[in-house]
């Protein structure tokens, strides 16, 4: 929900309390190739569906957090701290 | 004849009256009268006139659903246009003028346009005004903008104030009538947290309007003891005179309080309007159903107007229509009527039934007419006459009001917000609201429910199953019993009447028409969605809250499908419409953002500082000072002194960052583009901070405390946003490092203290020795000041190109040891400087600032190309950096650019043109970044970025601003204009 | 200049606090504020925290995973700061905020529905009960809310946004004094 | 038909029951020269000038809804060229050109109305950057002026000159800027077309797009196969979709912008004025309503409706800029999908399929270059080279690293 957003440290907070970064990509190794960058740095998949991403809870808790939301019926399926690694590092 | 009140009965105080007016006739109503009501006691059936033809329209509802009568109420800044009279309450006082009418409304030379008509049908406008075009915006267009619009806004500010508040509970019931009641009491039974809300003055809803009686008590009756019971509760709120306006993410639901609209002098210490965010468990929505009007010739005729409306006017506000009304009804509330009607002493002539038998046993004095329609009405201002069609035969039937009941649209705005389509259902010829909806249900007559006693317990039944699903436990519901009243069947859709003579107006407000509707679908633009936009129908205040369901249903007409295929155009926020003034609540004025305040703001004012806007907070600018006459003086003045003596600035808005732990020095070599694993205790460093995708993103100098204990500065502007960027690699990139950050820029009060004098200055008050030898230029430490009695930190580095120092202080220590800073230096010649001197030196010297790093620059554009490191595995912004465009030879780099003529000078975002170019796009080279006069040059000088720039010092060049017609001779240059040796600051 | 003596000048000196039967707006000493920051990994330090020897009189207030603040009314002198930084290595890094954050109380059977003018906290007691701490915005401002009693929260809030909040409190406060 | 005074005389006369469908309601053929994804104002301007200007004529435009049923239909209607880098004034400009003479040129009414766009400056620093923008327009011939602050006051005394956190200093004027009545745009251009031969075919949505040995060969429809020539995309807000079906990937996130309109009122406000200190921005339709606007709500979207923070923050500039408007009230708010590129401007490009081409990543440039996109499009396709003023708005931009980045905001789209 783009209106409250569930943070996993504070509850449901008001989307005025967070800054939005957008798709939550891996960060490509010092060494990958150029196209593995430009792929992180430029290209998205911007799917119409489920869609993981940045907030920061910029005015509450200033952790960074992975919020898996729907961007067409913009439910919060799951909210996670940014530093817990997902399951899988396989980018998407 | 014309509607007047009645001798007794309604909910108005009889005892209070009250004054106002009436396009300035003064005329007398009562507490508890809406102004419609209030008007059509006084018998004032005109009251508005229309958007396109000027007819002259009447009152048509009760409510929100209103199109005609609107009007301009209040004065000055105070001045409200389009309010809706049938929801405003009277007050005392109240003065309301018509709009849309010149010169007056019972001559409105504007109703000319009616001849007009059959040139101006759907879209007219898209066809013509188009020879000659420059007619256009010089005749054609302010002709028509003068004509448009309806009310006429002030532009006086407002002086009333507005708040905003956020309520959270388990259950909001939306809709205090019949079937909110019930459930909100069957909630609060149980011991939920229940908020309800309601857009009218009184709790009750249609119960107001109503002859029944609930338990043998008058319907009424049985709203205010319900009400009072809930009042008494504490874990329910009911809030009246709130209209929930949008339901959004997270069952978030809008609503706006009127909290002071209804007075004439709001109190100071209260909004006029209240904007609420009310987050709930769940919510139900019991926000009733709206008649629909029928459309036939004339029924924009002022005397016409909705069943449900008129028994409203008759029981609630004790008014009636006329002497002499007819019904005509395609359902059987029509009947109840009928029946409230006589029984107030009100002559029913006819009812008008569109059906061959009634699903109620009528037993009134009216004439019964079955199966036979409206054609059209007749008279001028006000009804006079109905032409009524049975089989074949005409018959003329002189009135002096009409009710019309075309059957009912459930109320389903809110559960539409969130993109959910409505369904037709043929059974309820109604539109309902979408299914599957999460966290919302709908009850009452918003679900198609229209019995008294069903919607009772249907309101009662969906709150249980929501609290119980919840968890708590419910009472067992006992229902009232409910006398008196017939439930009515759901009508014979009567989408066009035949032999419809005249205008038959479909949306009332923008004199939308039968004919037009089906012009538009003829052109083509028979989806629901291009026949609203081309016909703007459901388009004005009422956003179609009467017209749309009428249109789809002549679409689908039309185009022979069922209205299920046509389908309705998309529900939107606001249900209806929210003034700017609660929207903003108090974040207005002054109050648009907060203010930040430097810890020496207040020694900055006692200098006699001009203070600017930078962000939230407020920078000295200036510190004038007598016999200056001009700002460039006082600057001059600054500029010469720190270079000569000395000068104190308040730097504590830059951003402060204090970096700790165990891999501080890695965390740091990762996120500047230059080496800092190595960066010695006790040193401070200058560093390039990129964006991913190479750009410069920040600059600033952090300092090594401790081994592991760093003190970031920051640009002021980037602050915040180096923060976040920090975190943000702490923990999403990297979370594997033992870092900690800790945002320290309020903790200290930072003074620049530059010029040949500083040392001597600074060593008055610091217990340390800080001479060349013990404090070297880029030597950063915590000090002890005053012997001791404060401690702070010390960094010898400078932003002028002077001998300069940055001492921070505890914040609320900051004035005093400025103050002492200022005593210390008084032999010396110390004087305080602000931002625009700063930015004189800085230019001097060469120094970027943001102006420079315009998020489109890479190191190598502002010569710091041999910052950034070769051997570093990784830093942010490494990858991208080596893209071709990046080190493309005609990128723009900083040069210096000083007028030929020092008595010349220009201007920043003047652009950079080769000697003899011709001003034109493909021979732009660059721009000023930076300017200013510079005391040491002896001219105005310019940073700039040119296209390689950096090959081409000494190279004459136009500085072209062609925005204030200037054009400078100038010569590129080495963009250190003082001191390229840096030998003042190592002095 | 050692004879010098600086003097501590609080932001909110100047400020009436605001006091009715059903609410009361006051300013708080500014005393002693550490922003205490765990290494990654640590686990919860609150219990350390309170057991510190030197936290006589002081409380502990969680500001985020890993992050509390230690107030107390008094300054705490250099030297005590000093070694309780010490005392928190190498599990912990003590930030200096006094003088960067400044506290405000708010109290009254109106407290919590002035709060809530600016706040999309729900304060009601079950679910922001008497010791719970919250950072959130106030309006257009961050603030870290603790619950000191049933009808009491402090409010801690960075030094240059203290007046404008204070402002803002005053205002949301006028409809119950 | 033609439209003219006469025809609506005429046709008045005869109770209107004589006017034409503004355009056919035709079934796909089997094959086209040409096929555009997209009945929105880029899709259709697109087939106009294919159709008109260089002659091919055998042009479908496929529309999954109704023809202007995206963005073109949900903006706030602003038209302008002021632009700060050459990469996009020149292509805004020609732009701004054709808008000046398209009623005429396409026989529709849509109100092209230039009553000027002023946008704030309350800072140094802003007034430094439009004066770079202001004369870079004035470099390529567009008219621009810098209004001090007696200036603007003069010709906006409602403004807050007295009590404004963030003082107005002045502004950047452009009066060929202003507003057109968006939908008729899309209606204008798809009479034009379809008078021109071109096949609009509504309620048709592209599933898929049938490529054979890296070429296209047509496009699985919600209507069947439709065979093709070339393939043109011009599904702005959907594009990464449309784009995916030939397995490319966008450098471009869809977003959603939230637009609203106040009740209708008497002439309040003359032309488009932008504020300087926070997201707002507000003109006066013909119709009597304040249409304005703010910033993207930030998150990803491609629901067409916003959240009420935005608005919120929206209507808080509106009054900072304008106290007047504190009793004013909205209407209706809705929102329309953002196709936001990684720098914040456009791509007109070939792809790396030959003969696929992509029109997209507009943010909210989109309606004001209607026209231009339009004709550089089809220009694009028609000669195999890109129109001169658009030559910038290459695919390949990003990985080489030549961006045209108005803001200098870097790849985080929802900061452009």
């Amino acid at each position: 929900m783009a209106s409250l957003v569930p943070c996993p440290h504070c509850g449901q907070r008001p989307k005025e309390e967070f800054t939005i970064k957008g798709a939550a990509l891996t960060r490509p190794a010092a060494g990958a190739d150029a196209s593995d960058w430009f792929d992180y740095v430029y290209l998205r998949d911007n799917p119409r569906g489920a869609y993981e991403e940045y907030w920061h809870h910029t005015s509450g808790c200033r952790r960074w957090i992975v919020l898996t939301r729907d961007t067409v019926t913009h439910e919060v399926a799951a909210s996670r701290d940014a530093a817990d690694r997902p399951r899988s590092e396989a980018r998407t | 004849m014309s509607s007047y009140r009645l001798p007794k009965g309604g909910l108005v105080d009889r005892k209070a009256p009250l004054s106002f007016t009436f396009d300035g006739r003064p005329l007398q109503g009562f507490a508890g009268d809406t102004l419609a009501s209030a008007l059509l006691a006084n018998g004032q059936m005109l009251v508005g006139r229309s958007f396109k033809y000027h007819r002259p329209r009447g009152i048509l509802t009760s409510g929100a659903a209103e199109p005609n009568a609107l009007v301009t109420i209040g004065r000055g800044g105070r001045t409200e246009p389009n309010t809706r009279a049938t929801v405003q309450e009277l007050y005392e006082g109240l003065a309301a003028q018509s709009q849309n009418r010149w010169p007056s409304l019972d001559f409105d030379i504007g109703a000319l346009n009616g001849l007009l008509s059959p040139f101006l049908g759907a879209g007219f406008y898209y066809k013509t005004f188009m020879w000659p075009a420059p007619l256009w915006e010089k005749f054609y267009e302010p002709f028509i903008r003068k004509a448009a619009g309806l009310g006429k806004a002030s532009y006086d500010p407002d002086p009333d104030s507005y708040e905003k508040s956020w309520a959270h509970c388990d259950l909001l019931v939306i809709g205090a009538g019949p079937t909110g009641l019930a459930a909100a009491l069957t909630a609060g039974r149980a011991g939920a947290r229940v908020l309800i809300v309601d857009e009218g003055s009184l709790p009750g809803g249609s119960l107001l309007s109503d002859s029944a009686t609930i338990d043998g008590k008058p319907a009424a009756d049985f709203a205010r003891d319900t009400s009072a019971e809930l009042q008494s509760m504490p874990n329910v709120r009911v809030m009246m005179r709130t209209t929930a306006f949008g339901w959004y993410d997270g069952n978030v639901f809008g609503a706006v309080e009127r909290v002071q609209k209804h007075v004439r002098d709001p109190a100071r210490h209260l909004p006029v309007e209240r904007l609420w965010r009310i987050v709930a468990r769940h919510a139900l929505l019991a926000t009733g159903a709206e008649e629909r009007p029928l459309i036939f010739g004339g029924n924009d005729r002022p005397g016409v107007m909705m069943a449900s409306a008129m028994r409203t006017y008759l029981n609630r506000y004790a008014v009636a229509p006329g002497q002499a009304t007819a019904i005509f009804t395609t359902d059987d509330s029509g009947y109840a009527l009928a029946r409230d009607l006589e029984a107030a002493r009100v002559d029913v002539v006819a009812i008008i039934d569109s059906r061959p038998s009634a699903g109620v046993d009528y037993r009134g004095k009216a004439r019964l007419i079955r199966e036979a329609v409206v054609c059209r009405t007749k008279g001028r201002k006000a009804i006079s006459a109905i032409e009524v069609h049975r089989g074949g035969r005409a018959e003329t039937i002189a009135i002096d009001a009409l009710a019309m009941a075309g059957g009912f649209s459930p109320i389903i705005h809110l559960a539409c917000h969130r993109g959910g389509k409505p369904t037709w259902s043929a059974e309820k010829v109604a539109f309902l609201a979408p299914s599957g909806l999460k966290d919302l249900d709908l009850a009452g007559a918003a679900a198609a429910t229209t019995d008294l006693a069903a919607c009772l317990a249907e309101g009662a039944a969906q709150a249980k199953a929501i609290v119980e699903e919840f968890g708590w436990s419910c009472p067992p519901i006992v229902l009232p019993k409910v006398e008196g009243t017939e439930g009515t069947h759901a009508s014979k859709p009567l989408w066009s009447i035949p032999g419809v003579k005249g205008k038959a107006f479909v949306d009332f407000q923008n004199d939308v028409h039968l004919k037009d509707i089906g012009l538009a679908v003829r052109e083509g633009y028979s989806h629901v969605e291009l026949a609203k936009r081309y016909t703007t129908n459901g388009m004005a205040t009422d956003q179609g809250k009467l017209s749309n369901v009428n249109a789809i249903g002549l679409i689908a007409k039309a185009r022979g499908v069922s209205p299920a295929e046509v389908g309705t155009t998309t529900f939107r926020p606001f249900y209806t419409p929210v003034s700017f003034g609660a929207l903003t609540g108090p974040h207005h004025g002054h109050q648009f953002q907060p203010v930040r305040k430097s810890p020496l703001h207040d020694w900055a004012k006692k200098h006699g500082a001009v203070f600017v806007e930078t962000g939230l907070w407020y920078r000295s600018s200036w510190f004038p000072r007598n016999g200056e006459r001009s700002w460039r003086e006082s600057v001059d003045r600054e500029v010469v002194n720190v270079r000569q003596n000395a000068g104190l600035c308040d730097v504590s808005m830059l951003g402060k960052i204090e970096i700790s732990g165990s891999d501080a020095a890695e965390f740091l070599n990762r996120v500047y583009c230059n080496a800092f694993l190595k960066l010695p205790v006790g040193k401070a460093r200058y560093g390039l901070m990129l964006r991913e995708d190479g750009m410069i993103y920040d600059d600033g100098t952090t300092s090594r405390l401790e081994e592991n204990r760093f003190f970031m500065t920051t640009t002021t502007a980037y602050a915040a946003g180096v923060m976040n960027h920090l975190e943000f690699c702490a923990q999403a990139l990297w979370p594997e490092l033992n870092v900690r950050l800790a945002s320290s820029t309020d903790q200290w009060a930072q003074m620049a203290i530059a010029g040949p004098k500083a040392r001597a200055i600074l060593q008055k008050i610091v217990d340390e020795d800080i001479s060349d030898a013990a404090f070297p230029f880029l030597a950063a430490k915590e000090v002890a000041l005053f012997g001791g009695t404060l401690h702070g930190c010390l960094f010898r580095i400078s932003f002028s190109g002077e001998l300069a120092y940055e001492l921070a202080v505890p914040a609320g220590y900051g004035e005093s040891v400025a103050d002492a800073l200022m005593e210390a230096g008084k032999d010396h010649g110390i004087m305080p400087y602000g931002v625009e001197a700063l930015s004189v030196l800085r230019i001097e010297k060469g120094h970027v600032t943001h102006n420079e790093i315009n998020g489109t620059v890479v190191p190598a554009d502002l010569g710091f190309g041999k910052m950034v490191s070769g051997t570093k595995p990784d830093f942010i912004g490494k990858a991208m950096l080596q893209r071709e465009g990046l080190a493309a030879p005609d990128r723009a780099q900083l040069v210096g650019v000083v007028p030929l003529d020092p008595k010349q000078s220009f201007r920043s975002g003047s652009h950079i043109l080769a000697k003899g170019a011709a001003a034109a796009l493909e021979n732009d080279e660059g721009y000023v970044t930076s300017s200013a006069y510079s005391p040491h040059v002896g001219s105005t000088i310019g940073l700039a970025l040119v296209k390689r720039g950096p090959s081409r010092h000494g190279e004459e060049v136009v500085v072209w601003n062609g925005l204030h017609g200037e054009s400078t001779p100038a010569r590129l240059c080495n963009p250190v204009f003082l001191d390229p040796q840096n030998e003042r600051l190592h002095v | 200049m050692s004879e010098f003596r600086p003097t501590l000048r609080p932001v909110l000196g100047t400020k009436q606090a605001v006091s009715s039967a059903t609410l009361k707006l006051s300013p708080l000493p500014e005393g002693t504020i550490i922003h205490v920051l765990a290494r990654p990994g640590e686990q919860d330090m609150a219990p350390f925290l309170e057991s510190l020897p030197k936290a006589a009189g002081h409380a502990v207030r969680p500001v985020s995973p890993g992050q509390w603040f230690i107030v107390r009314e008094e300054q705490m002198p250099h030297q005590e700061m000093k070694s309780l930084f010490a005392a928190l290595e190498p599990r912990a890094t003590g930030v200096d905020q006094s003088h960067g954050r400044v506290r405000i109380r708010i109290e009254g059977k109106m407290a919590a529905r002035a709060l809530s003018k600016g706040t999309a906290l729900d304060l009601d007691p079950s679910a922001f009960p008497v010791g719970q701490s919250a950072v959130t915005l106030i309006g257009h401002i961050a603030a870290h809310i603790t619950r000191v009693g049933s009808e009491a929260f402090e409010i801690i809030v960075l030094r240059g946004f203290a007046e404008s909040l204070w402002d803002d409190l005053a205002r949301m406060s006028l409809e119950f004094s | 038909m033609r439209y003219s005074a006469f025809s609506v005389l005429l046709n008045g006369l005869r109770g209107n029951r004589n006017w034409a469908s503004a355009w056919r309601q035709p079934e796909a053929k089997s094959h086209y020269d040409v096929i555009i994804v997209g009945g929105g104002g880029h899709g259709l301007a697109t087939a106009y000038y294919l159709a008109k200007e260089f002659g091919i004529t055998n042009v479908a435009v496929l529309e999954k809804n109704y023809v202007g049923s995206g963005n073109v239909g949900r903006n706030t209607t602003i038209i302008r060229s002021n632009y700060l880098l050459p990469g996009n004034n020149p292509f805004y400009e020609l732009s701004m050109k054709l808008w000046e003479g398209l009623e005429q040129d396409f026989n529709f009414n849509a109100m092209v109305s230039q009553r000027g766009v002023l946008n704030l400056y309350h800072s140094d620093a802003q007034r430094d950057a439009y004066t770079r923008r202001g004369n870079t327009m004035r470099l390529h011939g567009v008219d621009a002026e810098l209004l001090n602050r007696e200036a603007v006051h003069k010709m906006l005394p409602f403004l807050d000159f007295d009590n404004a956190r963030f003082p107005i200093q002045g502004g950047l004027l452009q009066r060929r800027g202003g507003t057109v009545r968006h939908d008729a745009v899309a209606w204008g251009y798809a009479r034009g077309a379809d008078s021109r031969g071109v096949d609009i075919i509504q309620n048709c949505e592209v599933t898929g797009i049938r490529l054979e040995t890296g070429h296209v060969t047509g496009v699985e429809t919600s209507r069947g196969f439709i065979g093709c020539n070339t393939l043109a995309l011009a599904a702005a807000g959907n594009s990464s979709q449309v784009a995916e079906m030939a397995g490319l990937k966008l450098p471009i996130e869809s977003h959603v912008l939230q637009a609203f309109v106040s009740e209708g009122l008497k002439p309040f406000i003359d032309g488009v004025v932008t504020f300087g200190a926070g997201h707002f921005y507000v003109s006066q339709s013909d119709k009597g309503g304040l249409v304005f606007g703010g910033d993207l709500d930030g998150y990803n979207s491609y629901a067409q409706r916003g959240n009420l923070a935005t608005v919120e923050h929206v209507a808080e500039a509106g009054k900072a800029m304008i106290p007047a408007l504190s009793r004013v009230r909205v209407l209706r708010s809705w929102g329309g999908i953002m196709d936001m590129s990684m720098d914040g401007s456009p791509i007109i490009d070939r792809t790396p399929i030959d003969n696929l081409y992509l029109n997209a990543g507009w943010c909210y440039g989109g309606f004001k270059a209607t026209p231009g996109s339009g004709y550089c499009f089809a220009h694009l396709i028609a000669r195999g080279t890109p129109q001169e003023t658009a030559a910038a708005f290459r695919l390949d931009r990003f990985q080489r690293g030549y961006l045209i980045d108005e803001k200098g905001q870097g790849a985080q789209p929802n900061l452009h």
